[in-house]
Order: structure tokens, then C-alpha cells, then sequence
């Protein structure tokens, strides 16, 4: 057994930092995806893009300012704002159009994919570009060293995760965001403006995507294929964690984020993809509520 | 009132059957080729509509039915030196099983989570073929040019990638899927489905056991799927995973809608308009992606019965 | 992978219609078309006798979209100064080149389309330019089955493997087997002898993995990890930890959007105690050495196919190569210089060009129907001189394998560039061919 | 109570069905004997809905058990109830209106027929079932609710009235040995409401009908036999009259 800690030690406590990390950016990325369905009973598959649109607005901001840290808040600003407005602008001009219907949301986001990412392409170009971290240190553990920026990401996407838990609790945008969650007709009945609440959580999804393409980007930089691989892995979370549950995207966030380092580190990358996406889809057919949700109609 | 609609029908994709025909015999090359490539891929969104179509069921999967038929296929012919017929035949048992199994699994859910489960599936399977890839080629997939065959019709020899033994199996394909389509959506059993499509609930309280019906469905469409797959690969000459990836599962979803989901000739005008709208962009800018995002977008806020949907609901009210 | 016998083209009648009636009334639908059209034969297809100052169309397959868009975007400009450059010193044959680009999307479905597309329809004379190995394995058969010479820029090994057929080229990108097979004696003997290998998780991966290690046994070395990395990930610390701790040498190479960030988490891996680095270029082709995080690539080394930074010790012909397609002393666009270069690719795409200008020269090729001789002439070609027409340098070309190698050089990073600390000699990348294309019929 | 004797075609013991806090149906021992109309009455919220809909399968019990012909049904499915014989018609018109009607009558039609044929097909027993033998039928029943000729309309454009005939010719024609017809009248004008009573007279001559209904006239026209819930039990039974002079029912019911 000490033997085994010693050898493969590092690895696990690696495993378990990193898949830390990658569970905040995660459960950010998710929450929004979440809290779109949950409220809109909508998935948004261009949701990704607005990760990446987050990313490259972040990149657009490094370059105008030419300074790591102003750029930096620039972008943690400018880009959920920007990314919240094609969110409204969408839900204005296509959601609403089609009444939300399930399967054409689909179909019409992703339209919307297609169409920001071939945008992007035209305006950002095709490489990967780099942005500089605001704040950039190196931590030396005995057996290896780590990002801090890394541990900031992580620190902020946490407070991303408490700002949107205390809206959802403390603020009127929450309570009628809770209210048409639970019944869209009893919901308009007490005067909640659901249009307008619409429009607003499709923004907040959108912002929250996009903060976590603002944090992410100077760990990896912006390219405009980046969107699939989050929006896939956030499928992932929001299905194991239940539609439309805050408590459950973040938990299943977590399980994620350090099982899929676990395995990737013990055993193989592709493997521990594959295993997840199976996994989702038998949690999908035996258990339809995931860990917290209501059952998916 | 029904047997009229039915030989109205019958007449008018037999005609659309007879033009297809007639115009292998005029087409320029590169359309002759590339109206070979549309029946193939038409036949593929036949066999899609007839879930999304006419049992209401969407699924972001499929892809991996019409890899797994082309990978039966086109493994069959590498390793086990199957002939052309014997691949198809290979092709079509292999994706049978596997729709079948998937059905077993996936059609316990519904809506929007039999949506993101068939994508999960279908993400599944792609990812299976890369990790197997000492096996299956990975990404880069293998060409069967090498390994398949000639076929001979009165003594005489041709390649199966000769452009005419192509355009003519394309079009049988076609035919057969148009036909079976047509018969089943005129049986009691299309009525059910149908149905099942309107009002799934309504139909279970009719007395048929709902389950039964979409899993025979979902496990035709796959395997016809999976035929049309295999059939890529033997006149098309090449299998990679390109073809596993869910852009692949997102193409019959587009050409089935803008053709018109529910009408059994749609599909290949979506195909066909949406094949030669990215072909024409394509050589007009470098982004045809935008325009078939476009397209998405537009057609389903204004135009959502698609072309033949809206033809039938103005004039064709026969059609199938 | 298991390796076929090729000479299997021939087997026939496995579905003999005329005696097995198998797909019934189908079958003689089929029949009769096949046979009715075979009667008639389509009009087009066959190329109108083009007048000695017709252009020659050249097709160029281009990746402007998809994951290969920054190699392409590249390509697209090498190419277009290569043709402008080869108009200027009248042509070939004296006849103007005309480029006719489509975009594939670096995908091998559509891949086969634009071959297609620029064969019959646009009627182009040659087929040239992909880079991304699958879309060459999807759209190579179409080229054959059209019977078109394609020539391919993508050093894989495709070509040379026997897995395309007779109308592949490759005649200006050194493979990547012999790339391998020339620098990492290299890296043996003057690195270490203990290499942990990082290559993506795709065949492209797998050459380096297998001919690395074949290398290594030729050159008494070691490989003592090998890390597969999924062509997907976009976070690589925890594949780090799996690197032994007895290695001398890392020896990487990623391609994709995540390669910055590949180097710069090895950086923070590692810190200023890191084992030796030997990597390809591909890890950082289109990216700024001096890119934020990537200091700690101080001291490494990197293969090149061509050095990205100008050196007094360039070729005129390097030199000319340079000015005309646009690049700085320091591998930038001339206009902008956060624009860098895939500079040891593309030089593929002007020299190819160059090697179909003097196939069609010397074959006398007119139209068409030369192109049996000239592909045989190019087949008889044993070599390129380095000059303007092959500004990476001269090369050998092996008419069997249709394929094409060349010197390979090796670059130190210090005070922000590359600067060259080897050449390897041609002989350096040769191997057995292993496959004989002529032997094919055409 | 000479009926007492008889054996009963449908019957449940203990059933209840709960809804987080809230019993629906609180151990409901019901009895229903054939050859007489049926009706189950009682005020909004009183479960009569979830009873019915535990019978016809919609629901499953929170425990209890089902009896049908004096089989065990409570483990069957919805669609195996329908085959056994127990057809629900919706209290709020739920036909497919989007197809005609014919295919409405012809869903539940062709169920029927196959289930009629014997022996066995190499394509399946779908392909025993004729669409002219569906087409002959699907007029029948048309015929028989009164609305013939209709075939070719989309049942979405029907009026009403029209569709509430068109639901209870789709009920006929699935074969009922127990059809529960679930507030039939409501919605309808008031001759609708009398050609319904008629036909549901007709009809009860060789079905048997289990009745949920508010309005009283039809009630005390049509049935032979009155149940009456409250609060998810129940609380009387008997025949019209009996009901009329329960002081209970008075009380917590008729009285407003």
C-alpha cells in the first residue's frame, strides 16, 4: 500500500488538482446550460460557442490594450456583456420566434453554431491565439510544478458559481426565475414578466459561458473550434447532475472534472471520454432524473 | 380515397424515379457524379425522416448507424474478403444488431433526452472507432479501392466506382428505400406510426404498445441507415471516421427538414438543394458552414414544414 | 496493422448479374443503365485538345476552413506566389498557370467532392496542395478512380506506404518517416539516450511513435514512455506526470489549436530542471516563439523542414523563396507581423509546382490524354537540384514510392528564434521503399 | 340489491393513488356488474378522474389491485388494458387533429380487425388486415355516432360537438367490453347534449359504460347504478332514486 502511495502518489494528487480546476471551469460552463434548460426548458447547443466567443472577445481585449491585466479586466467585463446581448438578441429574433419549441431550438441553435462559428473564422482568423494571464506565478511542488494562474481560475469561477447561487436567492430576477421554472402558467398568472425573464436567463446562460471563456483563455488560448468540447462535456455534467439543478450541475461537475482526470491519468484519455459519454446516456435511460433534477419530458 | 393517394404517389416518385434515370444519360460528368453522391446521401435522409418524420422521433445519433454499416462493410471487405454483396448483407446485419440494442436502451427516454442520449451514443461510437484504430484506421480511415472487386453484367467487367455501375445503384437505393417507404406509410402500421408522431399518449390509450412500434422504427431507420452507409463505402470507395462525426448525424436532420419532415419524397430535394447550395458557395466564398447555418435558422422560423410539406399542405394533399 | 496483399485489383465477378440473378428486376435497371450509358458515353470528360496558349489549370485543394485553416491560409499564399512567380518566367511549357481553389473544410467527405468537383467540372489539368493526412486518404481514390494526378503536400506516408495509388505524388515534402528517421539519430547521439515520446493520438501520431522507436533500436537508444494524447484535449498537465523519471529526452510533437498551451503547461510542469527537449515543429508551426509562457522553450530543440528564421547561411533560392511569399527574417508576414508562417510545410506547395512545371516540360504533356507519359516522366525523375524552384534544398525522389526526400534540419531556440545547429544529409532519412507504384496499371 | 348476485366485470380492492401529500383515491373497494350504465359522481377534486384513469392503466396505483373479468390487471399496460377491452374516452376531446377523421377511426379500427385474424403471415399479421375491410368499418362507426360522411375532413375542424362523436366512434371501434366515458357532456349545447344521451343509450344495449359525469339530468336519465365519491373514497352507492334521498350525498353534493 505505501509502496503504491509513493509510486503513484503524485499522480493521484495531480489528478486531483487539476481535476479540481477543470471541475469550476466546468460547473460555470454548465450552470449556464442548466439554467437555460432548467427555466427555458430549451437545450442550447450553441451554448458552446458562447465559451468561445468569451475567449476570443478576451483575446480582442488583451490586443487593445496591450497589458495583461488591464485587457484581462477589460474582457471579464466586456465579454459576458457582449456575449449576454447576442444571447438576447437571439432569443429575440429566433427563440421567440419559434415558441421555443423543443426540438426546433435545437435545430435553430445549431443554426446558430454554424453561423457564429464561420463568423468568427472570418473575423478572428483560423489560429490559436494567446493572451497573456493578468497575474502569472509558478507553484514547485515536491514532485512537480503548477499553475497558479490555474488556482485563480478556479477561485473565481467559485465566486462565479456563489454571485449566480445569491441571485438566484436574494435577488427579484431569481425569484421569478424560480417561479417560471417551477410553472410558466402560474408564473405569468402573478404578473411575472416571463419574456423578459426569458431574454434574461438566456443572457445570463450565455455571460456565464463566456466568463469562463474570459478565465480560461490565458490557459489556453482562443481558437474558433474551441466551443464542441466544453459543450459536450457540459452535456456530460447537466445530465448526470439533473436538468435544470443548480446543486446537482455543480456536484456532477465535480465528479467529472476529477474522474475524468482520475482515469485519464490512470489509464487512458479516450477511454475515460468514452466512458463518460456511455455513461451519460445510461444514466439518461435508468435513472432520467439525474442525481437531483426532475424528470426530463 | 387512401388506394388513390397511394397510386398518385407511386406515379409521381416513379416519375421523379424515370427523370433520375433519364438523366444519367445527359448529365455533364462532375453532375452525373454528383447526383450519385445525393441519391446515396437522399436514401440516408429517407431512411432519417422515417423516424423524425413519421414517428416524431429526432435524433442527433445517426451517424452512427450510417458509420457502422460502412465500417461492417468496409472492414468486412479488408479483413474478411467479403464480396460486394456480402459486405452489404454484412453492413446491414451488423447495424440491425446494433440499432436494435440502441433502440432497446435509447427508447425509454423521450423528447429531449432521447435527443442528447442519441448524441451520446453517436459520440460514443465515434470515439470507439479512434481508440480501436489499430484496428479500424482511426481518423484517417482507409480506402477500399485496393480491395473490392469488379462487377460483371453480361461478361463484361466494371469497377463498382465506374461513374455509371455507381449512378444506377445509387438509384436502386433510392428506389428501394422510396418504395418501402411509400408501402409502409399506406399500411396500418405507417397509420401508427403516424400516430405515435401526433399524439404518443393517445396512441398507447388506442391499445398499441407504443414501445414496440417506435423500436421497429428506430431499428429500420438504422439499419437502413447503415445500408446506405455501406453502400458509400463501396461506391465511394472510401471509409473514415468523418462519416461517424456528429456534423455527419447533423447533415439528415438538415436535408430532411428543409425537404419537408413527414413526406416520403422530401428528403432528396433537401439533399439535392442542399448539396449544390455548398457546392455553388463553396466556389463563391470560403464559408459554406455560414450559409448552412443560415439555413438552419431561417427555415425553421419561416419555413418549417419544408419544401414538400408546404407543397402538400397547398396543393399535393395525396402525397405521402 | 495488418498488410494486404495489393494485388488484389483484379479478383473478379463477385456479383455476376448476368448468372446470379441476385437483386432480381434492380439489377437489369441497373444493367441497362450501366450498359446505356457506357453506349452513349457522356460528352464531357473528355478534355477538349487545349491551343498551345490555353492556360494549364492547375486544381488547389485548399483547407480555408476546419482544423487545417491556418495551415491552408498559408498554402493558399505560397502557392498563389508561386504561380505568379512561375507566370513571370513564362509559364509552363509557355503556357500561363491558372490556379482554381476550393475549400474542402478539412474534411475527407468533402475532401472527395472538390477532387471530383475540380476534375469535371472546373477540368483542371492536376489536382495539388492537401495537407491533412485523412482528407488525402478520402479524396486520393477519387483521384484515381478519375484517373487525375494529384499531388499531395502533406508529408505523411501515405504516399509512400502504398495505401493511394499511382496517380499520388508527393514530390517535395520529405515524408514523415524519413523526417524522423534523419533527425532522431540526431537526437540519440547528441541529447540522450532515454526519450519519452508525446505525440497526438492519430495516425500522424503513430508514425512518430513507430519510427521513433525504430530509430531508436538503430541508434542504441531507448524509448522509455509513450504518451498518446488525444487530438481533442485541451489540458495536458496530467499526461505529464506519466513521463518517467530516468528520461533524458521528451521528444514531442502536437499539432491543433492546443500546442501553445501543450508547451507552456510542460514549462510549468517542469520548471527550470526539465529533461532535454526535442521537438517537431509541427508543436509550434504558426506560432510566435516568443509567445507568452514559452520562455522556458530556452535551450530546446525543434526539427525543421525549412529554417523559419533567415540566417546568413540561406541559399539565394531560400532567399528569393522568401521575399516572393511575403515573409520576414523572422518567419512574420511582411504585413503583419503577429502573422507567423507554417514555414516548414509550405514551402511544399511553390516547389511542388515547380516539379509538375518541369513533369509537363519535359514530358511534353498537352492535354489529358499525356497524362500516362507524364506521369511516367515524373516516375523516371530521380531527384531535385536546390535553386529558386527548391528553395528548401535539393532532393532525391524514389519513382517506386512516388515519393520525395530531402535534408532536414535541426534548430536550437535561444534569444527568441531558431537557430539552425544541424543539417541532416539526404541519405540520412532514405529507407527500403516498400511499395512499387508502377507496377500499377494506369 | 338482486344484482349483488351477479359476477362483477370490473372491480378494485384498496386502491389508492397518493400525490407527494395528497391521497387522490383512498382504498377504493369498487364494484361494477355488466348489463347496466354506470356512473360515478361527486364534486371537483373528488377523484373520480384518477380512478378512472388507475382503471384504464394512465396511472399507476400507489397500492391496491384491479380485477377485470376476474383477471388481475393491475401489472397490464394501458395499451393490454385496451386490448382486454377497456376503452377510455377523454373528458377533453384528445383526437389526432391533424389527420382526418377517417384515420382517426381508422386507428382504432385496424387494432380491432387484426386482433380478429387467425393464423399467421410472413410479413406479420398487419399484413392480413385489408384497407377496404378498415374503410368499411370506419364508416360503420361513423355511421352509428352520427357523423357519416365526414371521412375526409381533419378532425382538428370539426366543430365540438362533432368531435366528441368523433371520440366516442374511435372508443367504439377499438372493441369495448367496458367503455368509460369521462364527462361526455361537457362543453356540448343542450340538443347536443340529448343526441349524446340517446347514442350513449344505444350504445349501452351492447357495451358496458362506466359514466363520469357533473351534469345530474344525464346522470339520473341514463344510469341504472350510481357511485358517489368524495375526498377519494366513496361515499354512497345505489340507484338514482337511492342517491336523490341520501342525506349524506345531499349534504356534502347535491345540496348546492
Amino acid at each position: 500500500m505505501s509502496s503504491w502511495i509513493n509510486e503513484n502518489g503524485p499522480l493521484l494528487f495531480l489528478a486531483l488538482l487539476d481535476g479540481t480546476v477543470t471541475a469550476f471551469v466546468l460547473a460555470l460552463i454548465a450552470l449556464g446550460l442548466s439554467l437555460v434548460f432548467g427555466v427555458m426548458r430549451i437545450v442550447n447547443i450553441a451554448h458552446g460557442e458562447f465559451f468561445m466567443l468569451g475567449a476570443v472577445f478576451s483575446w480582442f481585449a488583451f490586443d487593445l490594450t496591450d497589458d495583461p491585466l488591464w485587457g484581462f479586466l477589460l474582457a471579464l467585463v466586456l465579454a459576458p456583456a457582449l456575449v449576454g446581448g447576442i444571447a438576447v438578441f437571439s432569443d429575440r429574433f429566433i427563440l421567440r420566434k419559434i415558441k421555443y419549441h423543443p426540438e426546433s431550438t435545437i435545430v435553430a441553435t445549431i443554426g446558430l453554431l454554424y453561423v457564429i462559428q464561420s463568423l468568427t473564422l472570418i473575423v478572428f482568423g483560423p489560429e490559436a491565439r494567446a493572451v497573456e494571464a493578468p497575474l502569472y506565478f509558478r507553484i514547485q511542488f515536491p514532485w512537480f510544478g503548477y499553475s497558479g494562474y490555474k488556482l485563480i481560475v478556479a477561485g473565481m469561477s467559485a465566486l462565479g458559481l456563489l454571485g449566480v447561487w445569491l441571485l438566484m436567492i436574494r435577488s427579484k430576477l431569481g425569484l421569478y426565475m424560480r417561479a417560471t421554472q417551477q410553472d410558466l402558467e402560474i408564473a405569468k398568472t402573478y404578473g411575472v414578466p416571463t419574456k423578459k425573464i426569458y431574454a434574461a436567463v438566456f443572457a445570463l446562460g450565455g455571460g456565464l459561458a463566456a466568463l469562463a471563456g474570459v478565465l480560461v483563455v490565458p490557459i489556453r488560448q482562443a481558437d474558433h473550434l474551441m466551443g464542441l468540447e466544453p459543450l459536450l462535456l457540459s452535456f456530460i455534467v447537466v445530465i448526470i447532475g439533473g436538468l435544470g439543478s443548480i446543486r446537482g450541475t455543480i456536484v456532477a461537475a465535480f465528479i467529472i472534472g476529477i474522474s475524468d482526470g482520475i482515469i485519464s491519468v490512470f489509464y487512458e484519455p479516450t477511454l475515460a471520454k468514452m466512458l463518460a459519454t456511455l455513461f451519460v446516456a445510461m444514466v439518461l435511460v435508468l435513472k432520467p432524473s439525474g442525481l437531483y433534477g426532475e424528470e426530463v419530458a | 380515397m387512401r388506394k388513390k393517394s397511394l397510386i398518385y404517389s407511386l406515379l409521381f416518385q416513379g416519375g421523379i424515379l424515370l427523370l433520375l434515370f433519364i438523366l444519367q444519360f445527359i448529365l455533364p460528368t462532375y453532375h452525373h457524379s454528383s447526383v450519385s453522391k445525393i441519391m446515396v446521401l437522399a436514401s440516408y435522409a429517407v431512411a432519417y425522416n422515417f423516424l423524425l418524420g413519421y414517428t416524431g422521433l429526432m435524433s442527433l445519433g445517426h451517424a452512427m448507424f450510417f458509420a457502422a454499416g460502412m465500417y461492417a462493410a468496409g472492414l468486412g471487405i479488408y479483413y474478411l474478403e467479403l464480396s460486394a454483396l456480402g459486405a452489404l448483407l454484412f453492413g446491414a446485419a451488423f447495424t440491425l444488431v446494433i440499432s436494435l440494442l440502441f433502440g432497446l436502451f435509447a427508447l425509454r427516454t423521450s423528447g429531449v433526452s432521447f435527443l442528447i442520449v442519441t448524441l451520446m451514443f453517436g459520440q460514443t461510437f465515434y470515439l470507439s472507432i479512434l481508440y480501436f484504430n489499430e484496428f479500424t484506421f482511426g481518423q484517417d480511415g482507409f480506402s477500399l479501392a485496393k480491395h473490392l472487386g469488379k462487377l460483371v453484367i453480361f461478361n463484361k467487367e466494371y469497377l463498382y466506382s465506374n461513374p455509371d455501375v455507381r449512378y444506377n445503384f445509387a438509384l436502386i437505393l433510392l428506389t428501394a428505400y422510396l418504395l418501402i417507404s411509400t408501402l409502409i406509410m399506406f399500411s396500418p402500421v405507417g397509420r401508427i406510426l403516424i400516430a405515435i408522431r401526433e399524439n404518443e399518449s393517445r396512441t398507447q390509450l388506442l391499445g398499441y404498445n407504443v414501445y414496440y412500434y417506435k423500436l421497429f422504427a428506430l431499428v429500420l431507420s438504422g439499419t437502413f441507415s447503415g445500408i446506405a452507409g455501406a453502400m458509400h463505402a463501396l461506391l465511394f470507395t472510401y471509409v473514415g471516421t468523418t462519416f461517424a462525426e456528429i456534423h455527419h448525424s447533423i447533415s439528415p436532420i438538415l436535408w430532411t427538414l428543409l425537404g419537408g419532415a413527414g413526406t416520403v419524397i422530401g428528403p432528396l430535394f433537401g439533399t439535392g438543394i442542399m448539396y449544390y447550395l455548398v457546392d455553388i458557395i463553396s466556389g463563391i466564398t470560403s464559408n459554406y458552414q455560414l450559409v448552412v447555418g443560415a439555413v438552419l435558422i431561417l427555415m425553421i422560423i419561416w419555413f418549417p414544414m419544408g419544401i414538400m410539406g408546404t407543397l402538400r399542405q397547398k396543393w399535393m394533399k395525396w402525397l405521402p | 496493422m495488418v498488410k494486404k496483399d495489393l494485388e488484389k485489383v483484379d479478383q473478379a465477378s463477385e456479383l455476376n448479374l448476368s448468372r446470379r440473378n441476385v437483386l432480381g428486376a434492380g439489377a437489369l435497371v441497373a444493367g441497362a443503365g450501366i450498359i446505356g450509358s457506357q453506349m452513349i458515353d457522356p460528352i464531357a470528360g473528355i478534355a477538349h485538345a487545349a491551343g498551345s496558349d490555353a492556360p494549364i489549370k492547375i486544381g488547389f485543394q485548399a483547407h480555408r476552413t476546419g482544423i487545417g485553416a491556418l495551415y491552408g491560409r498559408w498554402y493558399e499564399r505560397t502557392t498563389n506566389a508561386a504561380v505568379k512567380h512561375i507566370n513571370s518566367i513564362g509559364g509552363i511549357a509557355g503556357r500561363p498557370v491558372e490556379i482554381i481553389t476550393e475549400d474542402d473544410g478539412t474534411d475527407p467527405k468533402r475532401g472527395a467532392d472538390v477532387v471530383e468537383k475540380l476534375a469535371t467540372q472546373h477540368k483542371v489539368d492536376f489536382v495539388f496542395g492537401t495537407l491533412f493526412s485523412h482528407v488525402v486518404m478520402g479524396s486520393a481514390p477519387r483521384a484515381g478512380e478519375l484517373k487525375i494526378p494529384y499531388f499531395v503536400v502533406s508529408e505523411g506516408y501515405h504516399v509512400a506506404s502504398g495505401a493511394l495509388n499511382r496517380y499520388v505524388f508527393q514530390p517535395c515534402i520529405t515524408d514523415v518517416r524519413a523526417q524522423i528517421s534523419a533527425v532522431s539519430g540526431w537526437m540519440f547521439n547528441n541529447l540522450g539516450k532515454n526519450v519519452t515520446i508525446i505525440y497526438p493520438d492519430y495516425a500522424f501520431g503513430y508514425n512518430h511513435r513507430d519510427y521513433a522507436s525504430a530509430a531508436a533500436e538503430k541508434h542504441g537508444g531507448k524509448i522509455v514512455a509513450k504518451i498518446a494524447i488525444p487530438p481533442t484535449e485541451s489540458s495536458y498537465t496530467r499526461y505529464f506526470v506519466k513521463i518517467p523519471k530516468n528520461t533524458d529526452v521528451i521528444y514531442h510533437v502536437m499539432v491543433g489549436p492546443g500546442v501553445l498551451t501543450f508547451v507552456r503547461e510542460l514549462g510549468e510542469h517542469f520548471g527550470p530542471n526539465h529533461p532535454q527537449l526535442f521537438g517537431f515543429i509541427d508543436s509550434l508551426e504558426g506560432v510566435n516563439i516568443s509567445s507568452p509562457g514559452l520562455d522556458f522553450l530556452d535551450g530546446s530543440h525543434f526539427w525543421e523542414a525549412m529554417p523559419r528564421y533567415a540566417s546568413a547561411a540561406d541559399s539565394a533560392g531560400s532567399r528569393f523563396y522568401r521575399n516572393a511569399v511575403g515573409v520576414d527574417n523572422s518567419g512574420a508576414s511582411k504585413s503583419d507581423s503577429k502573422d507567423i508562417a507554417a514555414y516548414s510545410h509550405m514551402f511544399g506547395c511553390w516547389e511542388t509546382l515547380f516539379a509538375i512545371k518541369e513533369a509537363v516540360e519535359q514530358s511534353g504533356y498537352k492535354s489529358k490524354k499525356d497524362y500516362a507519359t507524364l506521369i511516367e516522366t515524373m516516375e523516371g525523375f530521380t531527384g531535385f537540384n536546390e535553386g529558386i524552384a527548391h528553395p528548401q534544398g535539393a532532393k532525391a525522389f524514389s519513382g517506386k514510392t512516388h515519393q520525395c526526400y530531402g535534408q532536414q534540419f535541426v534548430s536550437k531556440v535561444g534569444n527568441g528564434k531558431l537557430n539552425v545547429v544541424h543539417k541532416t544529409s539526404i541519405a540520412d532519412g532514405m529507407y527500403e521503399p516498400e511499395t512499387d507504384y508502377t507496377k500499377q496499371s494506369l | 340489491m338482486d344484482e349483488m348476485a351477479a359476477v362483477e366485470l370490473l372491480s378494485t380492492h384498496g386502491l389508492t393513488r397518493q400525490y407527494g401529500g395528497l391521497i387522490a383515491v383512498n382504498e377504493v373497494d369498487f364494484k361494477l356488474y355488466p348489463d347496466r350504465i354506470h356512473a360515478i359522481i361527486g364534486p371537483n377534486g373528488a377523484g373520480k378522474t384518477t380512478l378512472v384513469s388507475l382503471i384504464c392503466g394512465r396511472t399507476a396505483p400507489s397500492s391496491g389491485r384491479i380485477s377485470f373479468k376476474g383477471n388481475d390487471i393491475t401489472g397490464l399496460s394501458s395499451a393490454k388494458r385496451v386490448q382486454a377491452g377497456i376503452v377510455y374516452t377523454f373528458q377533453v376531446t384528445s383526437v389526432f387533429s391533424n389527420l382526418s377523421c377517417y384515420e382517426n377511426v381508422a386507428l382504432s379500427v385496424q387494432r380491432n380487425l387484426r386482433a380478429q385474424q387467425k393464423g399467421t403471415s410472413l410479413l406479420g399479421k398487419w399484413s392480413m388486415v385489408s384497407e377496404a375491410d378498415i374503410e368499411q368499418a370506419v364508416s360503420k362507426y361513423l355511421l352509428e355516432v352520427g357523423l357519416e360522411g365526414v371521412e375526409a375532413q381533419i378532425a382538428g375542424t370539426l366543430p365540438y360537438g362533432h368531435q366528441k362523436l368523433l371520440e366516442v366512434a374511435m372508443s367504439l371501434a377499438a372493441g369495448p367490453k367496458l367503455l368509460i366515458l369521462d364527462e361526455p357532456t361537457q362543453g356540448l349545447a343542450e340538443a347536443e347534449i340529448e343526441n349524446l344521451t340517446q347514442l350513449i343509450q344505444e350504445i349501452s344495449k351492447s357495451v358496458n359504460v362506466l359514466l363520469i359525469e357533473h351534469n345530474m339530468e344525464v346522470v339520473f336519465n341514463l344510469a341504472d347504478h350510481v357511485t358517489v365519491m368524495d375526498n377519494g373514497s366513496i361515499l354512497a352507492e345505489g340507484t338514482p332514486t337511492e342517491i336523490e334521498n341520501n342525506h349524506a350525498v345531499q349534504a356534502s353534493y347535491l345540496g348546492n
